[in-house]
């Protein structure tokens, strides 16, 4: 399945009232769009929550949102800043532990969708959100794991989202710090890993998905207007590109102008 | 049985040079008020811990307090970088950061073996990636009963855990509400443990979903707004400016090193750097 | 997604002959009228889990549901023995009963590891008794960081939890306050859960110390009362007076099987059950 | 120490409008007084319970009562007649749940004083409470385990109440359910549990305490009125007695008026 608009919204014709969609929006709505409805997902800060809320307010209204802070069925009215925003307490169904979401939720395989991003991702959807340059003696000390390693092995699927450039998409790891399809050929699962790890890459250039056999990243799809040779230079690794490349369906009038809404609430927060 | 103290008490008594301490929080009821204490009697040597270091343990750092930080994800939530944590680390500005890190559930699993009184706990989890490379606290363990394998985290026991929370009762017990983090864990998994609280109450709001009682907390401050820029649930809203504002402040060592001075180091308690930012705030907006 | 049902349709789609089943609830809350529509509804070779069987179990195991029990504590609460539990296990009736005990915090470390997921729980327990003999799911498990024998006990996995709530909201989230015991984590243990409770609202109250989502329940049904003789904090109180009076319905099979007749089989359903039971208790008043 | 009236308990002049305290009531009084004010008690229900509850309204006002229903700091009004009964809930200063009553609190090592009952027991205080007779045909099937052997191996000491028969104080066990001081001469402590053990045995005869090398129960004082060979005769095993056997104070008056006062209101609810 590519990304394409979902059933019921009309179209591809933006509203000339709308500015033109960044690539930004065009990879936070395709994002969106792979969350099907009644799904339970796991949320990281930032653009995964961005694209979950839009999700949830437009073809997934029942879509069950967890953050890792332990609001389950969170319903925040804008996108919050921190994954422990009293809107996120307030609204949720409940409010759990930090040690039981973990334990009880996301190890006991009850989230269906993980939904990470990353400072570097490799051919095989490994990532790497710990350092750049050598672990002793980083160039750049980024945050670290948090909630993602576990959120890679357990979640039933993950869905990642990020930026495609060749800081980015790289041909080996600094550092492995959550496992996406190992080594490929069917390396994760030997892992003995529950969940089926990365079922999709969305950038803001097109959409990327593991070869079934290998496990290779394959770019299967291009954002309207985004030329397939463009990704592929923004990739560290040789990028495999499908015989038939899809061009996902741009973001509906109303995808965006609720993304917008939503954006805005977010800023002003 | 928790005594209600001054924080500056608390943290003399039950703060050393040397200690293993975790201010814990999770966003929400992050307690700044112990942390700024800590600095302002100048302890050392510290290994601090927290799953989530933020603004407070980047200001904690900067300020030389720490030797070495066990932590699962360091960041300024929403915003961006810790620089003071980033330049500790990459610089070893204004001293050497040893780092010990794992991902939130072994950070979680940790907590709860050291608050069950195990040894090490167990999870799935670390498998594949090159964190269990760079810890000790990490190994296989086998299933007795599937002869599967495992993961194995030693337990995280603490010298002193210092958590924020919304209220104490006559009887010294704590209540709180909300988002509830690690923090019954981090108490019950600590030597000795501060709580600084919103207020003093006769009796605990029905709503607290986490009960310390009194028996398990050694000190108890009562520390309006101590939270600050976290959050209080039910007193507070989290200043998300305050967070971004804290990208610039701490960018450059100078500015930081003068935001530190006046806001911490030079001011009695943390009421005085509440009333401070208050005012700097208005004359910003007066600007 | 919990569906809201008839307590009728619920046990004659979820819980089928043979199956892992756990009737949970410590003291508070315990889901009488699912186990008396189990029994009336003719279930057989159940393997029936509970960490403290008492008056409910003693009724299953009597009307010749169980084939297996596994717990770690069979009484009659301050009163004394489970007749029909004793039978079963003395004298064979109706028919054998296998047993697999444990202690409670064994059990409890059981579910635990089930409802996270895992093959096995840890906990200090079982050396020295003769209570591992007896299971295969106890074994010694090491730490691998100190070196130091403890125990591993085997998940508890369920085929179906049935527990009893306060309330349902609109959404189908089901919420319960007071004594919580095992109860969530016997539904996340199981592979499909039925909840009774007292009353669907349209909001959750806020005392609720334990919410479950609607997607980790399979149905739900409105049984007000359904869980007397126990009782439901905020809507009743503990019927002591029948947990004596069971001493002597259960103490001789005929007694015990003409109660059972009367009051589960030949009844329409729990509520007919509650009517009989308030007729008797007046006409005892009025004799 | 043996079992004597706390200070500023008016000696043992007993009440000519109360009746003579009944050899129940004296080791209920026993048990109660080997409480400490400021204690942390997990309790099991029936007698353990009411001592429990006589301290705290006595001499232990600030004794924390904890029931394995997960109810910590309980002030009962009258004796529960189950460990979950409501009036634990409302008067409890924290509820939580059964698997963390266990984990974090008796497991931990946060409680001081265990107290527990037997059926039979030896005369290394290792109790049974599972079976009499074979354990696959049994004679008489007891309840089992519940929370007590946790308790005998976590909690700081073990109290253990009951009353002295020959049945009960038996010279081999049927059944161990929760271990005292094993085979004693140090081989509880081999055994790495946490807890010192039962450190005394409170009967309607006497006072029992492991002796200190070889841990054998030793009968080191006899409630008013009792003859010592009572004591031996209703001992399975031939019952050690101490070279300087004490005699336990009789009931005060304000002991035993609050004992009568919960009795009643327990066999009231």
């Amino acid at each position: 399945m590519t990304a394409t608009a979902p059933a019921g919204v009309p179209g591809s014709i933006v509203d000339p009232a709308l500015p033109v969609p960044t690539a930004d929006e065009v990879m936070t709505v395709a994002a969106a769009r792979e969350l099907r409805d009644g799904a339970v997902c796991f949320v990281g800060i930032g653009l995964p929550s961005l694209a979950a809320n839009l999700a949830r307010r437009t073809h997934a209204p029942r879509l069950v949102l967890i953050y890792e802070s332990g609001t389950i069925g969170a319903k925040p009215d804008r996108p919050p800043l921190s994954i422990g925003d009293g809107e996120l307490a307030e609204t949720a169904d409940a409010v759990v532990s930090v040690p039981e979401i973990f334990a009880y939720w996301l190890q006991a395989g009850r989230i269906d969708v993980g939904f990470l991003s990353a400072a570097q991702i490799d051919r095989f959807g490994n990532i790497n959100t710990t350092v750049i340059g050598d672990y002793g003696t980083p160039r750049v000390r980024l945050p670290g794991a948090g909630g993602a390693p576990e959120i890679a092995s357990s979640a039933g699927e993950v869905v990642v989202v990020l930026r495609q450039t060749r800081r980015a998409f790289v041909d080996r790891l600094d550092f492995v710090t959550s496992v996406g399809h190992l080594r490929g050929q069917g390396s994760r699962a030997a892992l003995g890993l529950t969940g089926r790890g990365p079922t999709v890459v969305i950038t803001d250039l097109g959409v990327l998905r593991p070869d079934p056999d290998s496990q290779e990243l394959v770019l299967c799809a291009v954002h309207p207007g985004v030329d397939p040779a463009e990704a592929v230079a923004r990739t560290g690794w040789p990028l495999a590109v499908a015989p038939r490349l899809g061009v996902t369906s741009p973001p509906a009038v109303a995808e965006l102008a609720v993304l917008r809404a939503l954006s805005t609430r977010g800023a002003a927060a | 049985m928790a005594e209600l103290v001054s924080l500056r008490e608390a943290v003399a008594e039950l703060v050393r040079d040397g200690d293993v301490v975790a201010l814990e929080g999770f966003t929400h009821l992050i307690p700044y008020a112990a942390g700024h204490e800590i600095v302002r009697q100048h302890r050392r040597d510290l290994t601090l811990v927290r799953m989530t270091p933020d603004v407070l343990y980047d200001q904690m750092i900067g300020a030389g307090t720490a030797r070495r930080l066990v932590f699962s994800w360091g960041g300024n939530p929403g915003v961006g970088s810790l620089h003071r944590f980033r330049d500790a680390v990459e610089h070893g500005w204004p001293g050497p950061l040893e780092l010990e890190e794992h991902s939130h559930a072994g950070m979680a699993t940790r907590y709860v073996a050291a608050a069950s009184g195990l040894p090490f706990g167990v999870l799935r989890g670390y498998a594949g990636t090159d964190l269990s490379a760079h810890t000790a606290n990490v190994a296989p363990v086998r299933c007795p009963f599937t002869g599967e394998q495992l993961t194995a985290v030693a337990a995280l026991r603490l010298d002193v855990a210092v958590v924020h929370a919304q209220q104490v009762d006559r009887a010294g017990n704590v209540g709180l509400w909300g988002i509830s983090g690690v923090q019954k864990e981090a108490v019950l998994a600590a030597r000795s443990s501060i709580v600084t609280v919103e207020e003093r109450v006769d009796a605990l709001d029905p709503r607290c979903r986490v009960v310390l009682p009194s028996w398990v907390v050694s000190a108890v401050a009562v520390e309006p707004g101590g939270a600050h820029p976290s959050y209080a649930h039910g007193y507070s809203s989290r200043d998300n400016a305050f967070y971004t504002a804290w990208d610039t402040i701490s960018r450059d060592r100078t500015s930081f090193s003068g935001w530190l001075r006046r806001h911490v180091l030079d001011t009695g308690g943390f009421a005085e750097h509440l009333r401070l930012l208050a005012e700097e705030t208005h004359r910003a907006g007066a600007a």
